[in-house]
């Protein structure tokens, strides 16, 4: 983790909505080929934080920089910021893949032209080789037989499933998972701990939002425990885990057993 | 329409004016332009026959009013049940509304007005029980045939918003509601029905301007309202303009008042721009 | 070489003044009145209808020259437009239902409902004398309309020049259900001298011609001609 | 002249369907021809709304405060004043302002048709109610829908184009629809500048034959049938916009 | 577990949509006190089975009795079953709380009104009293700050969160979780299990679909295991994941080491 590219650089970012501070100064580095895995209480801001990365919400104040290009702001004249550059943040979106903690999927479509969406639409390839690593990735995910089939019908976990697939098939160098397996069972939880894996051996960087201390522990080289719009304590899984220092943590991680 | 919008709490007070947001630079410069515009409208042109036709100005935007506001909310009394049965009525009653709606929509109001009225209404006099009824003081008058051409008029075309509206109200809410013993009608009322509306209150707002611009049909049928006054002070005076542009800022006025009511409504309830 | 001139006509037909035909021909007494004229003054005229709400602004802004439509001449009009001399003028008179006693005087139709065109001088008549000895004066589009309403017993009486009302009293359903009750009192001042051909003001080389050829045509027998083609009367009035 | 109103009167009360035939006495080609010419003014007129209506929605919900204001203005003054007047005022007063321009920098004066002002005005109209209506039903999409497609690098053209419009439609379909067939009878008021539409040429048909009953309840009928053919293709889109819908019991 | 009053028995209940048949033959008793968790692949049925349980979806045969009186259910002349009577089922459905896999909050009200919705407008509370109970309630579950929010400003674990105090608020004698921990931190999970702990208590009955296998051995005196829309396996916690008998049971439970 000592010279790896910087992925992901975000320094003293803050957010509010209205009168509510959610994100206080948060500073966090992700190399290329890190799993950062956030935890931290419901409501502590781990969405948040992911969703300022990628600009869909925008910070109200601090810096991120995605392979060391820093995204440009400006003020936006109401005290907050916003991109300086559009073109800027659409291009570096498509590096930054994203699974929504409410998957998102575009109920319009089925779940294969969901996939397969912005492969074709935004990446500019051709339409067959979309739907062939679309395939590949739905059969991985076990929703083959489900290519057909619109959102509305499926189940939770194939709805999450088809959120994944569908961030894969962009085949970002970063990706943002927000709870990727709240709604899958134990197998399934394995296959995307495998998924996720096989990304990091291809020096892909990720940074997941999770609630699965266990699952945490397994998949992510670096833990950050974010409280209260601060992040209270970071470090390996096995510092964090075994010997957590803040009371806060200690509380947290008690809860467990 | 920049892409980063996502700070936009949909309920930033910009959206109706209030004391502060009037004072900014642009806004300041749309009413100098506003004002500019009245002032040269009224030095340059012919205004002398206005205190003439006051008294009658104010008599017709009273009945347009109560023309508009009588036959929009009975129209849409009529709408909601009309929407709804196209969605969950048994297949006779959804035929009918939707031959109903199809009939109303699809044939020009004025042709209506005119069916009722002189079709209809000249039917009633010949039947002597009619004429000797209690009834018959109201049948000889005008303007109970003007209020239900118009009301059904925009309870056709509200039944159509309606229905799309109850249609895309996210089924799991309704679940929610039925999960929960809620009668039909309970859910129908707390959640469905305030959905659906929320929902459709800006097709709504459109759809209540144009019924304004339909009364000034009921002149041919002899209720004077607002456009029948400015019409007669047209063809009194030959001014071409004048009357006109009187017309326009009556009209505006009320639709100001329309939409800002409307607006109101709309924002009650925050939705999360995207 | 002859001057073109558009003439305006409403698009709304008004037998026998000015109706079309399905072809697209234009006649009537106002069509051979403007032949006749046009021909006297050497004009080229051209027939461009025009909905009535919009003949005004037509005639401003150039779009059209005059306006023949049965139009009266009134002080208020002459503010905005100018009008050639008058050119027929009729009486105006009142029907209504039949076996019911009532005569064309305020006392006579006190208590009855009257119905007249909407923006006529009959309107402004009804509303001067009937209306204050209690009268009730109901407004409709055309007169076609208070016809009808006449007919089915929403109104007791209609005014309206003598022609129309004629027109109407000759046809099955006026036969039937009503009489004339007699010619309304002269009143000058809203009545007017007639009807006129509307004019841009300030054009007055056009409405001089204008007034020559209608005095032209009058004595030449030229207007008698074609008149009693439509009319057992003297439509030009005294 | 009293001779041929007799019999026109008549007509009304024993049908005369001798006057709907298509050649020059009935009036049937006429009607035909005025049809044909409100569809093509409604149709221009309708397409030119949702071009404006499709951004003056987008700037509406995303735009700047100014552009907010002005679209605000935009859609409360259009939709307020009533179309005749600003037919008028555009037909008559416009080009006469045109045409003063023009000779102040001395070009010649140009006469604009009335079909291609009927459509402008028609347009302008129209861009008004669609503004809201679409407003309404983007404001229904669930944000999370459109923030998935921004996440993924998606242009605003594109994420419009893949992703807002059609899962709005679902929504706005019954909104366009009543303002389609708002268009197809707005076509009326271009009888204020002399065109022939269908409107028009009833009035004339009426008015020359007296036969009002027959030649309104026949303009209700081709209007009918249009709304008829309308609603076939409204259906079919409506059906496939709520593809992916689960059906509410 | 002896002699206690039935709360619900599914007899032979199946399910198909269109040509898939997703609930194969499941028969299912709880009795009053009763926790059972259902457990199971993704789209192996287990949302299915509870919907069907309240009549949100309506079983393509087989019977469901809430405390011992049978949802008399009559043909729809398209091959399935409706109920016969629809006041029943209301009836029947204000004893039955649920909370929903993907929440189905009232997204035009707040927080407060909508816990207070069904005790003031179906149950027939007074407002006072609703608002009185839904503050203690969501106070519980630590929302008490976000009453006034509208659910689209929550995030994922407020607005469960909010879906758990709307169910409780009803005060049902059956309670019917779907994943009702998918998206909260081991201490929330910790709090639910507490509270569901009370409600059994009371002797209250409860039915939950859970992924996290620990959360359903410390909860749930009974355990069933759903697989391919039959019931493969259930019994005491002890046995389900100490001794599993199917082999797709073991295959299953060895996934969540
Ligand atoms: N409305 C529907 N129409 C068609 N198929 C459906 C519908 N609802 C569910 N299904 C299918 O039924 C199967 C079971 O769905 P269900 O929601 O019961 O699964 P589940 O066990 O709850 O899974 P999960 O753990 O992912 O929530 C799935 O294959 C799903 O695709
Ligand atoms: N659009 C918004 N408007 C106002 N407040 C918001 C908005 N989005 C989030 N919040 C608030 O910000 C805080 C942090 O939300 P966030 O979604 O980041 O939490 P989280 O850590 O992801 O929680 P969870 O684990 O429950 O998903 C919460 O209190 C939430 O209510
Ligand atoms: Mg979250
Ligand atoms: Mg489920």
């Amino acid at each position: 983790m000592t010279d790896a590219a910087q992925a992901i650089a975000v320094t003293d970012l803050h957010k509010r909505f209205g009168p509510l501070e959610v994100l206080k100064g948060v500073s966090l580095t992700a190399r290329q080929g890190d799993v950062i895995a956030i935890i931290g209480g419901s409501g502590s801001g781990k969405s948040t934080l992911l969703r300022c990365i990628n600009m869909l919400e925008l910070p109200s104040a601090g810096r991120v920089s995605v392979h060391g290009e820093e995204i440009r702001m400006k003020s936006d004249g109401r005290g907050g910021l916003m991109p300086a550059d559009r073109k800027q943040v659409q291009r570096i979106r498509t590096q930054l893949g994203m699974v929504f903690q409410s998957f998102n999927l575009w109920q319009h479509m089925t779940i294969l032209q969901n996939v397969i969406e912005v492969p074709v639409h935004v990446l500019g390839k051709s339409k067959a080789e979309a739907i062939e690593t679309a395939e590949t990735l739905l059969r991985r995910v076990g929703l083959y037989e489900k290519r057909d089939a619109y959102p509305a019908f499926l189940s939770g976990g194939q709805q999450q499933r088809a959120a994944i697939a569908r961030a894969l098939a962009i085949q970002p160098l970063v990706m943002l998972f927000d709870e990727p397996t709240s709604a899958l069972d134990p197998e399934l939880v394995g296959e995307v701990l495998s998924v996720i894996g096989d990304l990091a051996r291809e020096k892909r960087t990720m940074i997941l939002v999770t609630h699965e201390m266990k699952f945490a522990r397994d998949v992510a080289n670096h833990i950050v425990f974010l409280h209260n719009g601060v992040i209270e304590e970071q470090g390996p899984p096995e510092a964090i885990f075994g010997a957590p220092r803040s009371e806060r943590l200690k509380k947290f991680i008690s809860s467990i057993h | 329409m920049t892409d980063e919008t996502t700070h936009a709490l949909a309920f930033t007070p910009e959206d109706l004016p209030n004391g502060k947001s009037f004072l900014k630079p642009h806004r300041i410069a749309l009413i100098l332009v506003a004002v500019a515009v009245i002032v040269a409208v009224a030095v340059l042109m012919r205004w002398d026959w206005l205190p003439r036709y006051l008294p009658r100005l104010g008599w017709g935007i009273l009945v347009s009013m109560v023309m508009l506001f009588s036959t929009s909310i009975l129209g849409f009394l009529i709408a909601v049940p009309l929407g709804l049965i196209q969605i969950t009525g048994p297949w006779y009653l959804k035929g009918l509304a939707r031959i109903f709606c199809t009939i109303i929509r699809g044939t020009p109001l004025l042709l209506q007005l005119w069916l009722l009225y002189y079709g209809l209404g000249s039917l009633f006099p010949q039947f002597p029980a009619i004429r000797q009824s209690f009834l018959w003081p109201y049948l000889r008058e005008a303007w109970p045939y003007g209020v239900a051409a118009l009301t059904i008029s925009f309870a056709a075309y509200e039944g159509e918003v309606m229905r799309g509206a109850f249609a895309g109200v996210p089924a799991g809410e309704l679940e929610a509601a039925r999960a929960y013993g809620m009668s039909r009608w309970t859910m129908f009322r707390r959640i469905w029905l305030p959905r659906a509306i929320h929902r459709a209150l800006p097709t709504l707002n459109g759809e209540t301007v144009l019924q304004l611009k339909s009364t000034p049909l009921v002149a041919t049928i002899t209720v004077v309202d607002v456009y029948a006054v400015i019409s007669k002070v047209r063809q009194e005076t030959f001014l071409t303009y004048e009357p006109l542009l009187l017309l326009a800022l009556i009209y505006m006025c009320l639709t100001g008042i329309l939409v800002i009511a409307f607006r109101y409504f709309e924002n009650r309830i925050p939705t999360r721009g995207a | 070489q002859a001057e073109t001139v558009k003439v305006g006509f409403a698009a709304e037909p008004y037998p026998p003044f000015t109706s079309p035909d399905a072809s697209g021909n234009w006649e009537g007494w106002e069509v051979e009145f403007m032949k006749a004229i046009c021909a006297e003054a050497k004009l080229d005229c051209v027939i461009t209808p025009v909905a009535w709400d919009g003949i005004i602004p037509a005639l401003t802004s150039k779009k059209i020259d005059m306006i023949i439509g049965s139009m009266s001449i009134t002080e208020e009009r002459l503010k905005t437009i100018d009008f050639s001399d008058k050119y027929y003028n009729t009486p105006t008179g009142i029907i209504g239902t039949k076996g019911v006693d009532m005569k064309a005087t305020p006392e006579g139709l006190s208590g009855k409902t009257l119905g007249v065109q909407v923006s006529t001088v009959h309107q402004a008549y009804a509303t001067k004398h009937f209306a204050p000895a209690g009268v009730e004066v109901k407004e409709y589009q055309t007169q076609d309309e208070a016809n009808q309403d006449l007919a089915a017993g929403r109104v007791d009486a209609v005014q309206a020049d003598a022609i129309a009302l004629d027109a109407f009293l000759k046809s099955d359903q006026g036969k039937e259900c009503c009489d004339y009750k007699g010619d309304v009192a002269q009143d000058l001042a809203i009545l007017g001298p007639g009807v006129g051909v509307g004019l841009r003001k300030g054009e007055t080389e056009l409405k001089d011609k204008i007034n020559a050829a209608i005095k032209a045509i009058r004595e030449n027998g030229t207007y008698d001609t074609f008149s009693k083609k439509y009319f057992d009367f003297d439509i030009y009035g005294g | 002249m009293h001779k041929e109103h007799e019999v026109a009167m008549a007509a009304d009360s024993i049908i005369n369907w001798s006057l709907l035939s298509l050649s020059a006495p009935g009036w049937g080609g006429v009607l035909l021809q005025g049809f044909l010419n409100s569809i093509q003014i409604a149709v221009g007129g309708y397409a030119l709304g949702l071009l404006l209506g499709v951004g003056g929605a987008f700037g509406k919900l995303y735009g700047g405060p100014i552009t907010r204001d002005l679209l605000e203005c935009y859609t409360t003054i259009v939709r307020a004043v009533p179309e005749l007047v600003l037919i008028l005022l555009l037909y008559y007063a416009g080009t006469d302002l045109l045409n003063q321009l023009l000779g102040a920098v001395g070009l010649g004066t140009v006469d604009i048709s009335g079909l291609i002002a009927g459509i402008f005005v028609i347009g302008v109209v129209q861009g008004a109610y669609s503004t809201e209506v679409l407003r309404g039903a983007i404001k229904a999409v669930p944000a999370g829908q459109i923030e998935a497609a921004r996440a993924y690098g998606m242009s605003p053209g594109k994420v419009l184009r893949r992703v807002t419009l059609p899962a709005m439609l679902p929504y706005a379909i019954p909104g366009l629809a009543n303002l389609w067939l708002i268009a197809t009878k707005d076509t009326a008021l271009l009888a204020v500048v002399g065109f022939s539409e269908l409107t028009l040429v009833t009035r004339q048909a009426a008015g020359a034959t007296k036969a009002y009953l027959l030649f309104f309840c026949a303009a209700g009928v081709l209007y009918l049938a249009l709304t008829l053919v309308s609603n076939i293709f409204i259906g079919a889109l409506e059906k496939h916009a709520r593809r992916g819908f689960v059906e509410q019991r």
